[in-house]
């Protein structure tokens, strides 16, 4: 889990803006701005503008998002900056992923009408995967989770494939980014837009890779070994940013 | 720009986005500054009739208006329909009670970080629940187009996925651009419960910290309940006109209840009581606990005090202001 | 001018909503809220919500508007009130008025690339007369101001009269309510919807009602003959509502 | 419901509402909280070219950003446009310069209560200046659309009018009542010029009292210069965050301009210097006078500053911070 947050946190460069929810994105948000990127401007769907986290809020809308924030509002003022591109990044989970990024976080059965187990639903999830520029999706890997097609389009991926995203009419250049799963780090492929292998972690293997989605994964000649945190972000981590271990586990 | 290939969402649209009925409505509904204190009872009896579809302000857990959802259960409301709108604790109060059999769903069933409602899952995987699929923000622009006067609002959420296909929503053109936008009819609530930090007897009310939709839900719905941390002069309102959030024409009922947003967070005043919105969860892994459980601190208190009192009192909720104040 | 603001100010009865302009609308709202109707609610274009007005504003916009007020807002949310319903009367002048009730603030001229004159246009009139259930006009009457066809028609009466208004999509049941002049008072007729005689105001005759119009106003068989003014309303009006005179003249 | 007999607007769409656009553009705007502070003379220099479309904050002749506006003539600028939204005093200041070719127009050419602006008239009535009509809601919803990041936003206004006919709005059936409505399509500035109460270095700004569509023209705007009454301190900011309006990744430039909005009105500061207003009404009456007026006042002023020296200064501020406290 803490190699998986501190992937996340790096890919949140300095001046971004990034909508997340509680948890491991938050951790990622934090730790990020304690290291590489001080000017990281975070918001909570739920109304909290850029505030100086003092600990790792339960809701997305509880009194910690706006602990001396830089402004409070609105969840429609929120999505409308997502709307009108203000928003770099968004991080997302669900029951299951597809091999373009769609998410299911709705339901698990074949009649919407009785599902076999009925999950939240959309919340802000479709939202911010078609409004910001870029999802970020962190995942544990296995069969379960990594689907063919998953039950219950809740969230957009690259929808079909190819050019469907932006031929349903979502904003162009958006869609699907990374995904960092407990095995490895995957992208999209840029025609396709198939997942596909980025940097695999320290002691896993292409076989895990496979052996854990029901998909096909596209590997590529050239992947990388995912970098182990350092020192210096693992120290900040558990000292700063989660001390009571409610993301990175208690020890 | 053709109009071929225009999706529309095969959910059933439970409220009419038709702005001429609800002009009708607001027009003739008093505009008087009158006194609007009541009791919790009595506008629930007076304002929630059973099929009566019901807005919640708040975000699920956060500024929720507790008090007004046990006496919809206290008084066996039947039949109602309402908005999900990151709905965690609040539907599973709603839950408890089985007191609805539609919902136009954004959030439902979960309590984000903390987890699922057994209980509310149960509901919902039951199939005598009616479902229409929305997001959060889709949910949002309906109650912004009502509070606006207009029957939709375009936006570019929910195209291309099942949530908009199990929506009510219709895809349109853009008539300047040309391209696909998602159309989301306006939401015309019949009421809505809304918890405020301070509030006059005419229901002019303030709010800190962030709005959700409450600005807009209170805009949108035909008759506004609102509970209040504390009632304050109708001065103090003119003092600073710039947090005035909701109007008082909007607003049917004023009910003083301090701590009116446990087991939730009131931004500023008391954080969240974590262990006891962990005991229902843990109570609705057993029916007959969880009926046990509901009988005692909704069923048969007779009113919001009394449940505080059994959960703590003003011990716990000092607690949870030092908490709110990271102390 | 004092007749015709206390005429208006009788129109406006307890607990209705009002969105006023400056000086005469103004005025009217605040005599109104003096005698008869403490719940006036008093909405500025601006902002603007319900002030304990301490005095006449000079702009729609200035600090006077929300003197203790309810509420200051954006000229969109008041806008989005009068669009939902909730606004009562709004009060309009123009240069040209027709007898449907057309506003022309916008020029004069034929030609609208190169008008002879050329007025502020709508500002938030088009607006109000749009959303507003009921439409008054203060205005003086002579033949260059009550016409055949208005140059330009800046804001919506009855339009060609009829159901034309409906037809054109404005909101069911809204429309021109009364037209308060130095000569009387007129309402419209419920199916042409042409403006028609109310009240005549003491000392004038039909002959002044006539000649002041270049279209015919109609003439019904029973009108009134306007209530003047009461000392009440007079001393109010002077001395609490414009002690100086800005609107009803200094003395 | 057809689609028969929808109407379009024959006005000219100066300003493209392509969201794609917009939203590459706000992409690649930096959003670094990093010092602001610049000059009224550099930042006009830097962000207005000419041709460029402006939108000018406040209200006509309330909370104007009156040392922007200034700067613009004292430089010559050319050929812009600009929206006049309830534009008085700010539209006078751009016509003695004859800054611009083109309008979006709501309200132009006149003050409000105090008369219409002879000079602003005769550019107006030239035929040299392309005018597109609209109304102000029209006008503020177009903000709005900008600031929400859709194409257009339907609306009940300006229908079955010449103001229509001679805008560039179009009518629409809405998609679920089949009722007419009029959409007026998103509208994104070039540049904002915005004075506020208060700011920070890096742009989060307060304002008091109404907001009249600043809110969502700083949203709406690729530029934003704000000039404020005071710099506060950052920390300021974040004691309240329910006071901020605009948030500091709108904003290009910030600069102190203490009594900015003279002369016009700054809420709870001073009110407007009608004295001073009512002598530029009446010196456009002679254009040899109003052009020794405007060269005194404007053009041979090196600053803001000696504008308020030359009508009274310190002094005169006093009088009308005075005024407007109701003293």
């Amino acid at each position: 889990m803490e190699l998986m947050v501190t992937i996340a946190s790096r890919n949140l460069e300095d001046g971004a803006v990034v909508v997340v929810g509680t948890g491991v994105p938050c951790a990622a948000a934090m730790l990020a701005q304690m290291t590489q990127s001080p000017n990281l401007t975070i918001l909570f769907e739920a109304g909290g503008i850029a505030p100086l986290l003092p600990s790792m809020p339960i809701s997305v809308g509880d009194s910690r998002t706006t602990y001396k924030g830089l402004k409070s509002t609105s969840m429609a003022e929120i999505m409308e900056f997502c709307q009108a591109g203000i928003v770099d990044y968004c991080f997302l989970g669900g029951a299951q992923i597809d091999q373009y990024g769609n998410l299911n976080s709705t339901m698990i059965g074949t009649d919407y009408n009785k599902p076999i187990t009925r999950f939240p639903g959309s919340g802000g999830a479709n939202d911010l995967a078609s409004l910001c520029w870029k999802t970020m999706v962190v995942t544990p890997q296995n069969q379960k989770r990594f689907v063919k097609k998953v039950d219950f389009v809740t969230t957009p991926g690259y929808l079909q494939g190819g050019n469907s995203r932006t031929e349903a009419g979502l904003p162009v250049n958006t869609g699907p980014y990374k995904v960092i799963t407990d095995i490895g780090v995957y992208g999209y492929h840029p025609e396709t837009r198939q997942m596909m292998l980025l940097s695999l972690h320290p002691g896993k293997t292409l076989d895990d890779v496979k052996n854990n989605a029901e998909f096909e994964i596209l590997i590529p000649e050239k992947y990388e070994i995912t970098e182990e945190p350092t020192d210096f972000e693992l120290k900040i981590l558990r000292e700063k940013v989660d001390p009571n271990g409610l993301v990175i586990g208690r020890k | 720009m053709s109009t071929k290939n225009l999706q529309t969402g095969q959910g059933e649209l439970f409220m009419s986005p038709n702005v001429e009925d609800a002009r009708a409505f607001f027009h003739q509904k008093k505009k008087l500054m009158t006194n609007k204190l009541t009791s919790v009872k009595e506008a629930v009896e007076r304002y929630i009739h059973n099929g009566d579809y019901l807005a919640i302000g708040g975000f699920g857990g956060v500024r929720i208006p507790t008090s007004l959802l046990h006496e919809v259960i206290r008084q066996q409301k039947k039949n109602l329909g309402f908005s999900g709108h990151v709905a965690t604790h609040d539907c599973q109060i709603l839950s408890a009670g089985e007191c609805f059999n539609r919902c136009d769903a954004a959030y439902i069933v979960g309590l984000e970080a903390r987890g699922l409602s057994t209980n509310a899952r149960r509901l919902f995987e039951s199939g005598t629940i009616q479902v229409t699929e929305w997001s959060n923000a889709a949910l949002s622009w309906r109650f912004k187009a009502a509070a606006m006067g207009v029957p939709f609002l375009p936006c570019r959420s929910m195209l291309g996925t099942d949530t908009f296909k199990y929506s009510a929503a219709k895809e349109i053109e853009c008539p300047f651009t040309g391209q696909k936008l998602l159309a989301v009819p306006a939401l015309f609530p019949d009421v809505a419960f809304i918890h405020v930090h301070r509030a006059d007897i005419y229901g002019n009310c303030q709010i800190d910290g962030i709005l959700v939709a409450d600005d807009d839900i209170a805009k949108a719905s035909k008759h506004v309940i609102i509970t209040t941390e504390k009632i304050i002069d109708h001065e103090e309102i003119r003092r600073e006109p710039g947090k005035t959030i909701i109007p008082f024409w909007c607003v049917d009922a004023v009910i003083e209840v301090p701590f009116g947003s446990y087991p939730g967070n009131m931004p500023g005043e008391y954080y969240s009581d974590e262990e006891h919105l962990a005991e229902w969860l843990k109570k609705e892994k057993n029916p007959e606990e969880f009926a046990a459980f509901i009988r005692k601190n909704i069923l048969e208190t007779k009113d919001f005090y009394e449940y505080l009192q059994l959960n703590g009192g003003i011990q716990k909720i000092q607690k949870l202001h030092q908490t709110e104040h990271l102390l």
